[in-house]
């Protein structure tokens, strides 16, 4: 009964682009388990939070830091009870397969090879995934020298873009981006999630969702086995359960 | 293919618009004598001056629910100006306003004024001298003005992004699309949706471009 | 007749106009004119320079000028007092720029429909057809000034301002470039234009053909001011200022020493230059010892091969032809009286008279054609 | 004189050129002339429209010729067939626009100082000195085109093209606009460098004063054709055809009817129109009855108030005058002999014979006066 | 602050160059009776119709060792263009190259032939009818090529961020550094960095107008 009164309904979810391929995947089995159609667009946490606040038409939002979605439900703006972790990002070191340098191997030791003159990364200043990177290489000890390698991308995108085109020979970016469909010419080294503090994802109902049930449903349905699985699959780290 | 077609209405309503308001304001810039009028032409340049997502960030400040637009438009509409068509279209005419004032009113300003002052001896008031002189003497720089605001609507994309949020059908322009897959890294699906729009578009710039010689050459050439 | 006349001079233009053209030059021009212009044709004469196109703009209300007023009939078109200034398109003031103006994207018939706007179809388009055709353009009617002679483009200028139904109509030299066959045509075209309607027209012109084929009044302008005016005949023919003198085309202008003054008979005696030429020219404010130019139209004095006897002329010079040049249609002599004089005589004269250089003439000098210059 | 003779010879404009000119009018005009300029100046007389400013603009390479070639002295500057076309820039003429272009953005002074590019300082400055002030126009030097008249514009446009030693040089009515104290000056200062320099000097002009006064040589353009050339008395008095007869000023315009020819001397008889009026013409290919034209200029017609005797004229015809009006410095007075006649004579004439309509008078014409129109 | 320096350094640059080679392809396109030229009008306005970071994206990809203009670059200096001063340049100089051509041409087009043919007649060959006679009565359309040119690049961030990797010092363009502080939530300090941005440019648009409304009145004003 609940399926024949699905039909038809329609979510928004605004999701953090890292959840990108993560997002398909999700939407899809849920939309086939319930009928439900799931719209997702994925962007920067930060616009969303700034398009939230000015009364953009979303249902539901999956951030890339648990921080917006708290604001929100701080500014009024969130269903309080909503409120949850459905995921933690983690963070890789990228290169071509063909680079001078074997990331798989070297590890950190790869960034400081004379070979590598451009690291790129996700600006720490906003992207929570820049700021993992700066503490993980500062948990490292080598933050200080490879400070003047660094450019930075606006998102782990970008940062991805610069070294995919030979710009920089080395990136810190998302485990979920490095193993998406696009990344396969490249190796990786998983940055050891000790180094960094957890990169918390955090969504939320938004006050001003047009169907809560179905929104709580979805958000629901990440929360289940089967959606923690996907996430996994797609890089994620899944947060012991509890309630922030 | 959705985002295409949104792309080519938004770009085509904001040409059409900047056309219209532009106008005026070109006219105005051209012909006053105020000698005051380059603080004017300054501030007309000036939405150029911010990056795209910061003017976007105003305007959808502007247009939220407590900005001033947004409450002057919820009044009369109902509901909010920002993520509507309309919002893009109204984010788009200020981002681009540059681009149709400055070449009308050059082209304004090149016609010859010995010309107007025929026009005005021969009867005709403002508007017909505008209308009949003005206005197809300053044919390239209408074409021009079109071309710029038009393009560069198509392909604009920071202050659509702040102020129309991405939704799909609604406000998810081509550009954004594009711009969606290569942050994804599809970039094959990128590739392809940028050649169908540099093919449109080429194809609109060159009718563009091909009537506005036919029109117009005749009585420059020789 | 009666009423008609009051019914034109109820629609005369009268302006009095002040304005100061400062260039680049350290000098600047001043125009600074009255004047009064009934219905008919007004001849504006004056040198390059002199301020006529000047004047025409400010009554076109194209230039605005400093102080002054202009009114046609009871309208007000200016006054800087009132602070009045109506703009040009209402002031139903048709005026041919010197430069002509045409619009170039659009053809010569469209050109020449511009300003009959408010005209219903019908109308306008027979209106057009004569005029294209009483000014020989209907050839060219679909073709853009950029593709017309130059002559074509005056033409075209011409036929877009008298096609209107203006109360004021101001002409800037319309006939230069054209030729002879269609000057003719044309003046006789505006004359039957100005006979029909009878409004003022402005008409400026350096040439004294067309003063004397059209004019009615001559209005003189110099360096910005009006110098004298009046029917055609007593303006030009009596220069007032040396300088108008050039312009109007006296060749002989000749320094004299008074000799006597004869007051009854409104006469005086003077000595050309340095020679013994004694003639009898009209009195003027001067007296005996002055010295004194007099202006002299080559085309005034009669040459004859014998010494003319029983003539009413007063002023019989013997002389020597010294040259003969043709000029135009005319011949032009350089005879020795003592002082040189300039003579215009016809081809057919001087063949009939069988004229050459070194024979011996005589001129004859009627006292009223010489004119005392101020 | 010989050694002058042939370098002046070996400097000449030798043209022949064919270019259409479409517009948008069904009709299409083409221009196809072949002409030669020797230096000296060359008058370039037709009707408006004929096509003048064409040929100018195809010599000076600012129009393609279709076809043809033209070469100065050894140069050959255009040959379609050779495929060889100087850019104007190239081609060493100077060439005064008939709508002038004078450079908005320059002064006066500048504009007359742009030709002299290649020319040291110093002597730029002088040259560029002198012509302000020949041609007048030195208190306006730092005024911009916009901000002079109709006439110093013309004597700027004229003075830019002079400075430059051209050549050839190309004149497209430079005189127009000008007061006739003005156009004497700039015609004794054209006369001057025309000396100076023996270059082929071609100029368009409307005004027999300015043919006159200037020409050396005519060529004569109708309809896009050359369709007479010589020296201005032959060409421009004996016109070979009525639209050219009206053109230079032919006044009177005369249907006839051959009576008898009497070839020994080189004459024949005629009747004019309907009339009984008999005249003695020059011989022409005609035949007894056949109906011919004749062109008599108006000033080339004696009038007497007595039968005139002992002339060697022959045509002598009683009349009647009709009417009489001033023309210029001229009188036209139409005399009714059964047929009509416009006749011109001096105001001084008028005066001394007491004319005035309906006064009886005798016309007297000359025989080669009469020009048959072909 | 720095930031802002670099930007206006970055503008002044781009803008100089553009009008260098821009003024070229302008007359050119202007001048040239070949009957296919509207298709070449329509590629210069085609920069304008992809969203700015995607063309950044191409133009990194270029740049890149693997990439064309990289290759030659690196041959040549011995080191990438990407993340550098001059990279930056180069794509903004891509990117701008519409804003500077289309005024031009219309300018130099509403030139009047007859003063061409009169320069030729006087003996002055292309380049000096250019700079004497054509340049200074574009000077209109120069100033609006300059000001959309200059304008549109300091406000430029989609290709400046993707080319310059957001570099304190050599690439951090005030732009970006605008858009870092709303991305950030510093609200008050990206106001304040727009404001000051905005004022600059404002007076150096004031300076340009007022200049050139001096310069080229005289022989337009009756
Ligand atoms: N660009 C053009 N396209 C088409 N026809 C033209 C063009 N220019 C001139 N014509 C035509 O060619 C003919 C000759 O023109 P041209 O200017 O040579 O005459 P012109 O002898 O100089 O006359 P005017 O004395 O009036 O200046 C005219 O009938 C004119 O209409
Ligand atoms: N815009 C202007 N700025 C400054 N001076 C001007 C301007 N226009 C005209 N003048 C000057 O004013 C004077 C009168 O010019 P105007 O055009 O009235 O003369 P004009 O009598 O029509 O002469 P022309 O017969 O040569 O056409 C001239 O000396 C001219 O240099
Ligand atoms: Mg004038
Ligand atoms: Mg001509």
């Amino acid at each position: 009964r609940r399926d024949l009164e699905a039909q038809g309904q329609e979510i928004r979810v605004a999701a953090a682009a890292d959840l990108h391929f993560a997002m398909a995947d999700l939407s899809g089995q849920f939309e086939k388990q319930t009928g439900i159609k799931v719209n997702v667009t994925s962007g920067s946490s930060g616009n969303f939070f700034s398009q939230i606040q000015n009364g953009a038409p979303f249902d539901l939002f999956f951030s890339a830091d648990i921080e917006y979605p708290r604001k929100l439900v701080a500014a009024g703006l969130a269903e309080p009870e909503t409120l949850r972790e459905y995921a933690q990002g983690r963070i890789v070191i990228w290169a071509l397969t063909d680079a001078k340098i074997d990331v798989a191997k070297q590890g950190w030791r790869a960034l400081l090879d004379a070979s590598v003159q451009k690291i790129a990364m996700a600006n720490p200043e906003y992207a929570p995934y820049g700021r993992a990177a700066v503490s993980a290489m500062q948990k490292a000890g080598i933050y200080e020298r490879v400070k003047p390698k660094l450019v930075y991308g606006e998102n782990i995108s970008q940062a991805a873009q610069f070294v995919q085109s030979g710009n920089a020979q080395a990136g810190i970016i998302a485990l979920s981006l490095a193993i998406s469909p696009g990344m396969k010419e490249g190796k990786i080294w998983e940055i050891p999630a000790e180094t960094y503090p957890p990169l918390e994802q955090g969504a939320v109902v938004l006050k001003s969702a047009k169907n809560k049930n179905a929104a709580r449903a979805f958000l629901e349905f990440v929360g289940s086995a089967a959606g923690r699985k996907i996430l996994e699959k797609h890089g994620f780290a899944i947060p012991a359960a509890k309630q922030p | 293919m959705n985002s295409l077609w949104l792309s080519f209405e938004l770009a085509g309503c904001v040409a059409a618009i900047l056309l219209v308001i532009g106008m005026p304001v070109a006219y105005w810039l051209a012909y006053s004598s105020w000698r005051g009028k380059f603080l004017l032409e300054s501030i007309v340049a000036l939405p150029l001056v911010l990056p795209p997502t910061v003017l976007g960030f105003y305007a959808l400040v502007a247009m939220g629910p407590r900005g001033p637009l947004g409450k002057l438009w919820a009044t009369f509409f109902g509901h909010g100006l920002a993520f509507t068509f309309s919002g893009l279209v109204l984010a788009s005419v200020v981002y681009s306003f540059p681009f149709a004032v400055q070449p009308l009113m050059v082209s304004f300003e090149a016609v010859d004024r010995k010309l107007l002052d025929a026009s005005a001896v021969l009867g005709a008031g403002r508007w017909r001298t505008f209308r009949r002189i003005i206005l197809p003497l300053s044919l390239p720089g209408v074409v021009t003005a079109l071309v710029l605001s038009f393009a560069h609507t198509l392909g604009e994309f920071g202050v659509v992004l702040m102020v129309g949020g991405n939704l799909a059908g609604v406000t998810r322009t081509v550009s954004i699309d594009i711009y969606d897959r290569v942050q994804s890294l599809e970039y094959g699906e990128a590739n392809h949706l940028a050649l169908i729009l540099l093919a449109i578009a080429f194809a609109v710039l060159c009718l563009v471009y091909a009537v506005n010689r036919r029109v117009w050459t005749p009585w420059t050439a020789k | 007749m009666d009423a008609v006349d009051r019914e034109v001079n109820s629609s005369a233009l009268v302006a009095s106009i002040r304005k100061e053209r400062r260039g680049a030059s350290s000098s600047s021009f001043v125009l600074d004119v009255s004047l009064e212009a009934a219905s008919g044709i007004t001849i504006l004469f004056g040198a390059s320079g002199a301020g006529k196109s000047t004047l025409l703009d400010c009554l076109g209300g194209l230039v605005h000028p400093d102080a002054g007023k202009i009114v046609v009939g009871e309208n007000v078109l200016f006054d800087s007092a009132a602070n009045i200034q109506l703009l040009p398109q209402k002031r139903c003031i048709a005026y041919v720029f010197q430069s002509l103006a045409l619009f170039p994207h659009l053809t010569v018939e469209e050109n020449i429909e511009y300003g009959l706007a408010a005209i219903p179809e019908q109308d306008r388009r027979a209106r057009v057809a004569e005029i294209l055709e009483a000014f020989r353009v209907d050839k060219l009617r679909n073709q853009k000034p950029g593709e017309i002679s130059g002559g074509e483009r005056q033409r075209t200028a011409l036929a877009r301002s008298l096609v209107t139904a203006p109360r004021v109509l101001l002409l800037d030299e319309p006939l230069t470039g054209l030729d002879a066959e269609l000057k003719a045509a044309i003046v006789e075209d505006l004359r039957a234009w100005n006979a029909a309607r009878r409004i003022p027209i402005l008409y400026v012109t350096h040439s004294r053909e067309e003063v004397d084929a059209l004019g009615e009044r001559v209005i003189v302008i110099d360096n910005g001011r009006v110098v004298s005016h009046g029917v055609p005949m007593d303006v030009l023919d009596a220069p007032r200022r040396k300088r108008l003198a050039q312009t109007a085309g006296f060749e002989n202008l000749l320094i004299a020493t008074v000799l006597d003054l004869r007051e009854p008979d409104g006469v005086m005696r003077i000595r050309l230059g340095e020679s013994t030429c004694e003639i009898e020219v009209p009195l003027a404010h001067a007296r005996v010892g002055d010295r004194v130019e007099v202006a002299i139209r080559a085309g005034d004095i009669l040459l004859a091969t014998e010494r003319p006897r029983g003539l009413s002329a007063r002023n019989i010079l013997e002389g020597r032809i010294v040259s003969l040049e043709r000029r135009g249609a005319m011949m032009k002599a350089q005879v020795d009286c003592g002082v040189m004089f300039i003579v215009h005589i016809t081809p057919g004269a001087v063949r009939a008279l069988e004229l050459s250089a070194a024979k011996q003439v005589w001129l004859v000098l009627k006292t009223h054609s010489c004119h005392l210059v101020e």
